[in-house]
């Protein structure tokens, strides 16, 4: 019944790579409950639609419920005075983000509709050390890599020693070290 | 095994199609649904309980008994869930030892019963089971979990003008508590929401629902007739049978989620609610 | 002129789609089936629904304008989750010890 | 327009009948679920198309997205249920060579 622990590849060698510290665990702070609030209100009159006045008071009811559950969730302690600049640069990043979606998407396409796509893919697995220290970074970088065609995010492990898998040679190459040092800016790491 | 399964499954599929050659051809304009029934709710249910959407209207107000027992089933298939599963104290075949992680490091201590617990928050306690330290699945769930919570009370709130109502939201908000016990480990789900309250709650929105109704009779009108609230409400009679339905769908959905909540509990845990899924 | 847009938008949407489903046939194993599936459908999903907004936003009403950002609301979400969920499935893979296709091992096999 | 929404539609669930061939067929419960996956993200899509035939996107919008959320918690939960409970291990060791499609 119970598989006892299996040592995955990935774990197997305590390497190199900076320790980080613990999680963040999750705190919560005015500022966060109150932050949390008015993004979930915005996302609200996006959602309903209608601005009479039971709807409104019904929507800051179910927005303080979620505030009350959850704002340790969304915006564990958060740094308030830097968070405007980091959605800032995250939006900046996002159109660069998509149009390498976009490339790699029309090469796994062009690779998928090949007759002989068979000799064409040569499917790995690389490793590199990622010098992104925050949880928040390391997913980033880890979406961001899963996003683009040609490469899956295996394994992020706490030493931020990342495992990919790559489905040709030519997409493993060069992206996920751009991709890193423009989430290093975007994070201020 | 599955043979039994699969010939009792088609003995049932058989039997029911057989009843349905007594049913009414399918939208027969002579069958009594649709000639008294239906154009009876198509035509008055806007102007009698002042909610657009007409499933809405029957579901919680023309049909309000029919939604009750449902609720009460809801309510009840989680009692049952409880009374079969749930299995209090020690598991004897793997005694009370406590796995730790140091988050720094990705050692895992193991404490024996009796032993001393480390309480500084570079430790972790982990499943014996072992789940990984996955940090892409915790950080995105942690993100998108109040929106889906959001979106769950919308659904409930919206019933009268979009798709959905009490059971649907219901759905979505236990959906958010189990991603978030799937996500991160039970132990954490069961802090956040408690397994006696979830049973209050499943409890709670069956007593809404029927507490409602029993309002309505002590106004001086029927059970679950609701423009007989229309004096506590302040509204006319048609604003106070809108009003009634929005309260009995919030009871539903209450019911659900934490019936939802309560169900997951005690299967992912084999009843035992120390390591879950 | 907005709807010929659209259009060709919902028809590169559905473009990156059928990818998707004939990459899940063709490709040879567990790990690179993965690729077409999660990413070519995000793509595919994408391209479909900025075709939608621009056809429904056209009245610049009020309740058009909040559906097209309901629907861009809805890529946003999948833009989010959909890594993830792939993210979980090749997790699971790794964890049950399947072996990566490689050239190699089919110039072993055949 | 109307007309090129509905063979958009048709050719989407075309499209998820090739990618329900990977969820029945799969050699292994991954593959089943990444059909399953494929099938979910192409179903989101199909929905808002029909609220196109029916002139009703604002509705079907709400369904839409309850789709892609329920989609994802059960894409999750299955693979942390057969990373965990199931037995993954046994099913792989019954198809030994999985790799060998052509």
């Amino acid at each position: 019944m119970v598989e006892q622990a299996k040592v995955s590849p990935q774990n197997r060698s305590f390497h190199q790579g900076a320790p980080t510290g613990p999680d963040a665990r999750l705190q919560k702070s005015p500022a966060s409950y109150i932050l949390t609030f008015v993004i979930l209100f915005g996302i609200w009159l996006l959602l309903s639609g209608r601005f009479d006045l039971l709807h409104l008071g019904l929507g800051l009811a179910s927005c303080l419920l979620v505030t009350i559950f959850s704002a340790d969730l969304l915006l564990p302690a958060p740094n308030t005075p830097r968070l405007p600049g980091l959605w800032f640069r995250f939006i900046k990043y996002i159109p660069w983000l998509l149009y390498q979606v976009l490339v790699a998407n029309i090469h796994v396409m062009y690779l998928v509709f090949h007759p002989r796509m068979m000799d064409l893919i040569d499917p790995s697995i690389m490793e590199f050390d990622s010098r992104l220290k925050s949880d928040m970074s390391r997913v980033t970088l880890a979406n961001s890599i899963t996003l683009t065609p040609g490469t899956i995010t295996v394994h992020i492990s706490i030493y931020g020693h990342i495992t990919f898998h790559v489905i040709d040679i030519e997409s493993g190459k060069t992206l996920p070290w751009i991709m890193e040092a423009r989430i290093a800016d975007v994070f201020e790491e | 095994m599955k043979l039994v399964a699969l010939a009792s499954a088609l003995l049932c599929g058989t039997i029911l199609l057989f009843g349905t050659a007594e049913f009414p051809d399918f939208g027969d304009p002579d069958s009594p649904a649709a000639s008294h029934v239906s154009p009876r709710y198509i035509e008055e249910a806007m102007a009698e309980t002042s909610a657009p959407n007409i499933v809405t209207a029957v579901l919680a107000d023309y049909r309000g008994f029919d939604t009750l027992f449902e609720t009460a089933v809801v309510f009840s298939a989680a009692m049952a869930c409880f009374f079969l599963l749930r299995i209090f104290g020690e598991d004897e075949r793997r005694p009370s030892e406590k796995l730790y992680r140091h988050l720094p490091t990705g050692i895992t201590l193991r404490i024996d019963p009796g032993g001393k617990v480390p309480d500084s928050p570079e430790f972790e306690r982990i499943d014996g089971i072992w789940i990984p330290h996955d940090v892409i699945v915790k950080t995105t769930t942690r993100l998108i979990i109040p929106f889906i919570q959001l979106f769950g009370l919308y659904v409930i709130a919206h019933g009268h003008h979009s798709p959905g109502g009490g059971f649907q939201g219901g759905v979505i908000l236990g959906a958010s508590v189990i991603l978030y016990a799937i996500s991160q480990n039970l132990r954490q789900a069961l802090g956040r929401m408690g397994e006696a309250v979830s049973a209050v709650f499943c409890a709670a929105g069956v007593f809404i629902y029927a507490g409602a109704g029993a309002l309505c009779l002590l106004m001086g009108a029927n059970f679950l007739d609701y423009s007989g609230l229309a004096p506590l409400f302040g509204v006319d009679a048609i604003q106070a049978r809108s009003l009634g339905i929005l309260v009995v769908e919030i009871g539903v959905g209450l019911a659900v989620m934490s019936a939802m909540v309560w169900i997951y509990y005690n299967l992912a845990s084999m009843g035992r609610h120390q390591e879950g899924l | 002129m907005i709807n010929l847009i659209a259009a060709m938008f919902i028809l590169l949407g559905l473009v990156f789609f059928t990818g998707g489903a004939v990459g899940i046939i063709r490709m040879p194993d567990f790990y690179s089936r993965l690729h077409p599936a999660g990413k070519l459908d995000t793509m595919g999903l994408l391209m479909s629904m900025i075709g939608i907004a621009l056809y429904s936003v056209q009245g610049f009403s009020l309740g058009e304008v909040l559906t097209g950002l309901k629907i861009i609301l809805i890529v946003v979400f999948v833009f989010i989750t959909s890594p993830t969920a792939t993210h979980a499935i090749v997790d699971a893979g790794v964890r049950a010890g399947l072996e990566p296709w490689t050239q190699q091992r089919r110039g072993e096999e055949s | 327009m109307h007309l090129f929404f509905l063979f958009a539609a048709v050719f989407l669930a075309l499209l998820i009948i090739l990618s329900l061939y990977r969820a029945v067929i799969g050699p292994t419960v991954l593959d089943r679920m990444i059909g399953v996956n494929a099938v979910g993200s192409k179903t989101t899509a199909l929905l808002i198309l029909i609220g196109l035939l029916y002139h009703r996107v604002d509705m079907f919008v709400d369904i839409a997205l309850a789709y892609a959320m329920l989609n994802f918690i059960a894409v999750l939960a299955a693979s942390r249920y057969f990373q965990k409970r199931k037995g993954l291990f046994d099913e792989i060791e019954r198809t030994p060579k999985e790799g060998d499609a052509s």
